[in-house]
């Protein structure tokens, strides 16, 4: 393989990770933006979406469709209970309250999802495909289905935010709570369709990270730090940020290896975030204003 | 049972000393510092290895204050610019960049390997005299630490100090000087996590990477509003009451034949979970909390 | 009583915290002997350590129905580690302190083992464990320790054997950063550097990654034909499917425990060729299909690929042979000579309890072949390393060749 | 008629009360201002009127309905409108955005268009951000805003801080247009002197509490009242923009 070939291949392999990492940082994101606070149960939460998909291949259904499906579905339902029934009493009590509280939701559903499934690892039975090579370029057709799902992924949630009523609703509370409650914007009415949508994210990104991995009760918490780095480096609370500063990460991350080595890799994203931070406090894509 | 008694009052004066410079940063301060876990891992193996190439453990005590209160210098520098949920996140960060060069770093720390046999103090006193002479370390530790607090807490600079948290603005136009503030009370817990990082190196005997994950400092955060925040009280009871939550469940499982330790794994993750989620919800101002900061 | 005897006899799991009330619910029959299960249920360990409990649990189960060991029963107080030293240090304190057993089975982690090793030591407890570090030798100063795994070491040689013997000229190395995958890499490396072999890369490789795909390529970069891997289940089955899925053509060595029939399934014709580097007579061997049967029977779960749960297994089948041969009464360092006896030649090669108690008793030597392989343990209470080579073929697990290592 | 009717009111942040024993009411088609200086608490009657404080004790109706049994959320339905000082528009939104996010908005396009014609400015650049807008442009963004949901009062925040003199007159020329359209008006504003030029009544409130009220006029003309509150007529207002 000659030298930039080579490097393009990291690329390629930065991107495939990033999206996955974006992913999970849009569902942080989309929280952030209209809760204010980094929810710690996001990782969690994509574990969850992996095992229901599993329990539907379990039934010896084998469309990823429908597996896909039921993550969406089950983790929607879970992240609008853990609204409902815990951080929407929360509101208002500040940044370390959610964050505690959302930390206490992770483990105590990773806790009744291991009670449950175990400590073994699942497997999600998808074919395996020889890649596609362009120009020396291995391009695999599942990084493209995944690549494909990532991206209705985010059309969807940029369709919901901007060209519907409840998308607007949140971007309104995104930008001014309490002018939107003044604007008689019931915080319910868009909090149940938010977390709805997180939850439809964390299951689409649950599979994908189920399909790419092995599914593990621990699986989604791992993907938390480096999700946790590319919603700060997208700007708090900025969507096109979050998943772009995810990308951006996966192929500095995959672009260093040959320099740094496998492990320091793991602590780039926030070395990387370190630095832009110490230049630009808002984040990459965040603007100026300072809330507070 | 004796010996398990203290070993257990050990770990929790371990937590509790973490959970007194939590406190210290965001009780009194109102720093969010989510990477804990970074200063109690760099007290941890600078006292290990000083000790394990040959100089004595007093040395590696205070080295590891020293460097883990010089090494939140930077970061603190960095959490002056940044809004708190940016600094969250940042010390998260920082916590895991700690580990990674733990673990890379090898010629220097052996990376996942691990250092076996740290030297514990008081060898002499043979096996039983030996741990209730740490216990005594730890809890002279731990009052020195709580010492240090109130008197910084209570003297002018703990006045200014809960000023800045207040109000921020109106300090700064008073002309005192909230960075240099906010700098040296991060320094100061932070040298008082790398102390707990010693006392817990030189009794677990062995440190690896693997022992310095963010759970760690979620569980010093948990100590931290069980206990109460911005209560020095607290911050006892509440490691206390985390070791206690941590450890009973052993006991819990014992007493219910049927129920295998793989499960109690579980349930014990949950009533964790569980736990911090009820004590946010409905008693956020700790056992011993007399002011909602949240 | 013996209705409160059998239900603990049922769950195994035995009111650890009420030690005097048992004893006194006991008056009359002798006091049972309380061992520890101290396994990585949760934690990196959790892939395996949850069936090594059950293991323990199930050998303790067949142990005690067959009348108990040295004239006492087993009882078993089990632990998580979570893979982690200083629970482990807080549970091996609770079981040597407030349980009061006399042996500690089941430990995997090396972090774990040099952790709790010390105080198990300055106890006189038994400690059985299958971490691979060479460093518990320092620690085993009574020689109460036993290994029952080859050290990682000798896994990483038994794998480049496997290579060398295959006939691959050019190996690149991959290797889980842990104390373990660190040491099978350093045992491949030696091996292949006496042979003479080219090392065309090695590479270290951070776990719970999402994606593999640029250490893959690292490995693969300079085109070397086989793959030596240092890994554990998840990773690997993460790995190999990444590996198959680029289409790069390489073959894989690997530690078995890393390998699952389910992976196995789940990865479909393209690890056919996949060589699987084990012991001598863990698999293929009747004590081990035997074992395998007798366990899904009873708990349900199908141990292939977890050589740790066989490992568990023959932890407490050795240790009730070992107090059976000593007799009743004795004391843990006459347990110990037992165990080295009873576990190797010479001797009537026994696989069960039962047979085994009823040989010692009409006065005949056995040898206990153990379903995780022959055991045979060294003065340094190490198991005999002896290894083989399987090869995975149509989705199945097959016998290769014997390495002679 | 009385729309609004505040009781002895306190209200505050935590354990503070920054005001407490207010008296104050509007009745329809009426502009009434609030003056007071800075830090007196002005800001903090229009939040606890929109339900927007932490705390609030006292009693408060609108149009004889219980307000404190109403969230924030849901005063809007009963006519209120608001205008906050800063922060008073979505800035990520564009115009038409802004308009359409409010609640309870009987027949948009009409009352969009009715804005549109009183805010022309705002018609040309309705796809533009609102951050986008200058301070005056986006203070008629924020009163159309206000205004969508046919208010019965709206009460404005200092609605023309950080303006410029001549924007100052246009934001004021619109507020005196607003009770022919049935609106009235609950102004809070540091202008004193301006503001209740175009009042009908006016509280003056000093460190919490009022401690004069009377027909606008009246306080105009009271000496002791110009000298203490309402600063020289000609010395140019500075606002720092905190409460």
């Amino acid at each position: 393989m000659n030298g930039s070939l080579f490097y393009l291949n990291l690329v390629m392999n930065g991107l495939v990770q990033g999206l996955v990492i974006g992913l999970a940082a849009l569902a942080l994101t989309l929280v952030f933006a209209v809760a204010r606070f980094p929810n710690a149960a996001t990782g969690d939460l994509m574990t969850v979406g992996a095992y229901a998909g599993i329990g539907v291949q379990a039934l010896n259904v084998r469309s990823v469709i429908v597996q896909g499906a039921a993550a969406i579905l089950a983790c929607s339902v879970l992240a609008i209970g853990q609204y409902w029934f815990v951080l929407r009493y929360l509101r208002g009590r500040g940044l370390v309250s959610l964050l505690l509280a959302s930390i206490g939701l992770a483990l105590a559903t990773r806790g009744a999802l291991s009670f449950f499934v175990g400590q073994d690892q699942y497997l999600f039975n998808t074919p395996i495909m020889r890649p596609y090579v362009i120009a020396g370029l291995r391009v695999q057709v599942v990084d493209l289905w995944l690549a494909v799902a990532s991206l209705v992924c985010v059309t969807a949630t940029f369709a919901m935010l901007f060209l519907t009523p409840v998308g607007r609703r949140m971007r309104a509370i995104a930008d001014n709570a309490e002018l939107a409650r003044a604007s008689g914007i019931r915080m319910q009415r868009v909090m149940i369709p938010l977390w709805a949508a997180v939850g439809a994210i964390c299951g689409v990104a649950g599979m994908i990270l189920g399909i790419k991995t092995v599914v593990l009760p621990e699986a989604g918490w791992h993907i938390l730090l480096p999700a946790f780095a590319a919603m700060v480096l997208g700007g708090l609370g900025n969507p096109i940020g979050a998943v772009v500063a995810g990308i951006l990460l996966g192929v500095v991350q995959e672009l260093s290896t040959p320099f740094v080595g496998f492990t320091y890799k793991i602590a780039l994203s926030f070395i990387v975030l370190a630095v832009i931070l110490t230049v630009r406090p808002q984040g990459l894509f965040g603007s100026a204003e300072v809330v507070r | 049972m004796l010996s398990y008694l203290i070993a257990i009052l050990i770990v929790t004066g371990i937590y509790a000393l973490l959970t007194q410079a939590l406190n210290f940063h965001y009780g009194f301060m109102g720093l969010i510092n989510f990477g804990h876990v970074g200063f109690f891992a760099i007290g941890a193996y600078t006292s290990a290895l000083l000790t394990l190439s040959g100089h004595s453990i007093a040395l590696g005590f205070v080295a590891a204050i020293v460097l883990a209160a010089l090494s939140a210098c930077p970061l603190g520098l960095l959490a002056l610019r940044l809004r708190e949920d940016y600094l969250a996140i940042v010390t998260l960060g920082f916590a895991e960049i700690v580990r990674v060069v733990i673990v890379s770093e090898d010629w220097l720390t052996r990376g996942t390997q691990g250092l076996a046999n740290v030297p514990r103090p008081f060898a002499s006193l043979g096996a039983s005299g030996q741990e209730i002479a740490y216990l005594g370390l730890v809890v002279a530790c731990n009052v020195l630490a709580a010492a240090l607090i109130a008197r910084l807490a209570y003297s002018p600079f703990g006045r200014l100090i809960e000023a800045i948290r207040d109000d921020e603005t109106a300090i700064s136009t008073l002309g005192k000087y909230p960075a240099g503030a906010k700098l040296r009370v991060f320094m100061v817990g932070a040298g008082i996590a790398g102390l707990a990082g010693a006392l817990y190196a030189h009794y677990i005997t062995y440190v690896v990477p693997d022992q310095f994950v963010p759970l760690v400092t979620f569980y010093v955060w948990m100590a931290m509003i069980l206990g109460g925040v911005g209560s020095l009280p607290g911050s006892f009871i509440g490691a206390a009451i985390l070791v206690a939550l941590l450890e009973g469940t052993r006991f819990i499982r014992d007493l219910l034949p049927g129920v295998m330790e793989i499960q109690m794994a579980s349930v014990r993750i949950f009533l964790i979970g569980v736990g911090l989620v009820l004590f946010v919800l409905l008693r956020p101002q700790g056992v011993m909390g007399l002011r909602v900061r949240t | 009583m013996i209705l409160n005897r059998r239900t603990l006899l049922k769950t195994a799991a035995v009111a650890g915290a009420m030690p005097a009330l048992m004893r006194t619910q006991g008056a009359g029959a002798a006091e049972p002997f309380r061992v520890g299960a101290l396994n990585p249920v949760t934690g990196a360990g959790s892939p395996y350590g949850s069936s090594m409990q059950k293991a323990i649990l199930f050998a303790v189960k067949e142990i005690n129905a067959a009348g108990g060991a040295g004239g006492q029963t087993l009882e078993v107080v089990a632990e998580d580690d979570q893979t982690s030293p200083e629970p482990a240090v807080l549970a091996a304190k609770k079981l040597v302190e407030v349980n009061k057993v006399r042996a500690v089975l089941g430990t995997w982690a090396s972090g774990v083992a040099l952790a709790v090793s010390p105080i198990f030591d300055a106890a006189g407890i038994i400690h059985t464990t299958v971490a691979g570090t060479s460093g518990l030798a320092a620690v085993n100063k009574k020689g109460f320790a036993f290994r029952f795994a080859g050290t990682s070491e000798g896994i990483g040689r038994s794998l480049a054997d496997g290579a060398l013997e295959e006939g691959f000229k050019r190996a690149s190395i991959m290797a889980f950063n842990n104390a373990s995958g660190r040491e099978m890499l350093q045992g491949a490396k030696s091996v292949l550097q006496k042979a003479g072999r080219e090392i065309v890369a090695e590479v270290i490789y951070e776990p719970n990654q999402p994606s593999y795909r640029s250490e893959i390529q690292a490995a693969l970069a300079k085109q070397p034909e086989v793959l030596i891997m240092g890994s554990f289940l998840p990773d690997l089955t993460i790995i190999l499917r990444e590996v198959l899925q680029s289409g790069a053509d390489v073959k894989f060595v690997v530690p078995a425990w890393a390998v699952t029939p389910k992976s196995i399934e789940a990865l479909g014709a393209a690890t056919d060729g996949v060589l699987l580097a084990d012991y001598e007579s863990a698999l293929g061997s009747d004590a081990y299909a035997s074992f395998k049967q007798r366990f899904k029977t009873d708990s349900g779960i199908d141990i292939s690929g977890n050589h740790y749960a066989s490992c568990a297994y023959d932890m407490a089948m050795t240790l009730a042979l070992g107090m059976e041969a000593a007799g009743a009464g004795a004391d843990n360092a006459a347990i110990v000579k037992a165990m080295h006896q009873i576990s190797g030649p010479p001797g009537k090669a026994v696989s069960s309890f039962a047979t085994g108690k009823e040989l010692i008793k009409s006065g005949q030597k056995i040898n206990y072949e153990g379903a995780s392989g022959p055991l045979d343990f060294d003065d340094g209470g190490n198991a005999k390393p002896i290894y083989k080579l399987m090869i995975v073929k149509d989705g199945k697990i097959n016998q290769h060749r014997i390495l002679k290592l | 008629m009385t729309l609004l009717r505040l009781t002895n009111v306190e209200a505050g942040y935590g354990d503070v009360n920054i005001v407490s024993g207010i008296d104050l009411d509007v009745s329809d088609d009426e502009i009434v201002t609030v003056a007071g200086t800075n830090g007196a608490g002005k800001s903090t009657i229009v939040k606890a009127t929109m339900g927007l404080t932490p705390r609030c004790a006292g009693t408060m109706t609108f149009g004889g309905v219980d307000l404190r049994r109403r969230p924030a959320e849901d005063r809007i339905r009963l006519g209120l409108g608001y205008v906050p000082q800063i922060a008073n528009v979505f800035m990520t939104l564009t115009i038409l955005e802004n308009l359409k996010v409010v609640e309870c908005v009987s027949d948009f396009t009409a009352r969009c268009a009715e804005m549109f014609d009183l805010f022309p400015i705002l018609a040309t650049r309705r796809h533009a951000k609102a951050s986008a807008l200058s301070g005056g442009e986006r203070q008629q963004l924020a009163i159309a805003r206000a205004l969508m949901p046919r208010p019965k009062l709206i009460a404005l925040d200092e609605p023309t801080a950080a303006l410029s003199p001549a924007l100052v007159a246009q934001v004021f020329d619109i507020i005196t247009q607003l009770p022919k359209m049935g609106v009235a008006v609950l102004i809070v504003e540091q202008r004193a002197r301006q503001s209740l030029a175009i009042s009908d009544r006016g509280y003056i409130l000093d460190s919490g509490r009022i401690v004069m009220n009377g027909k606008a006029s009246d306080l105009l003309a009271d000496a002791r009242m110009a000298e203490l509150y309402l600063g020289r007529e000609d010395e140019p207002s500075v606002d720092t923009g905190t409460p």
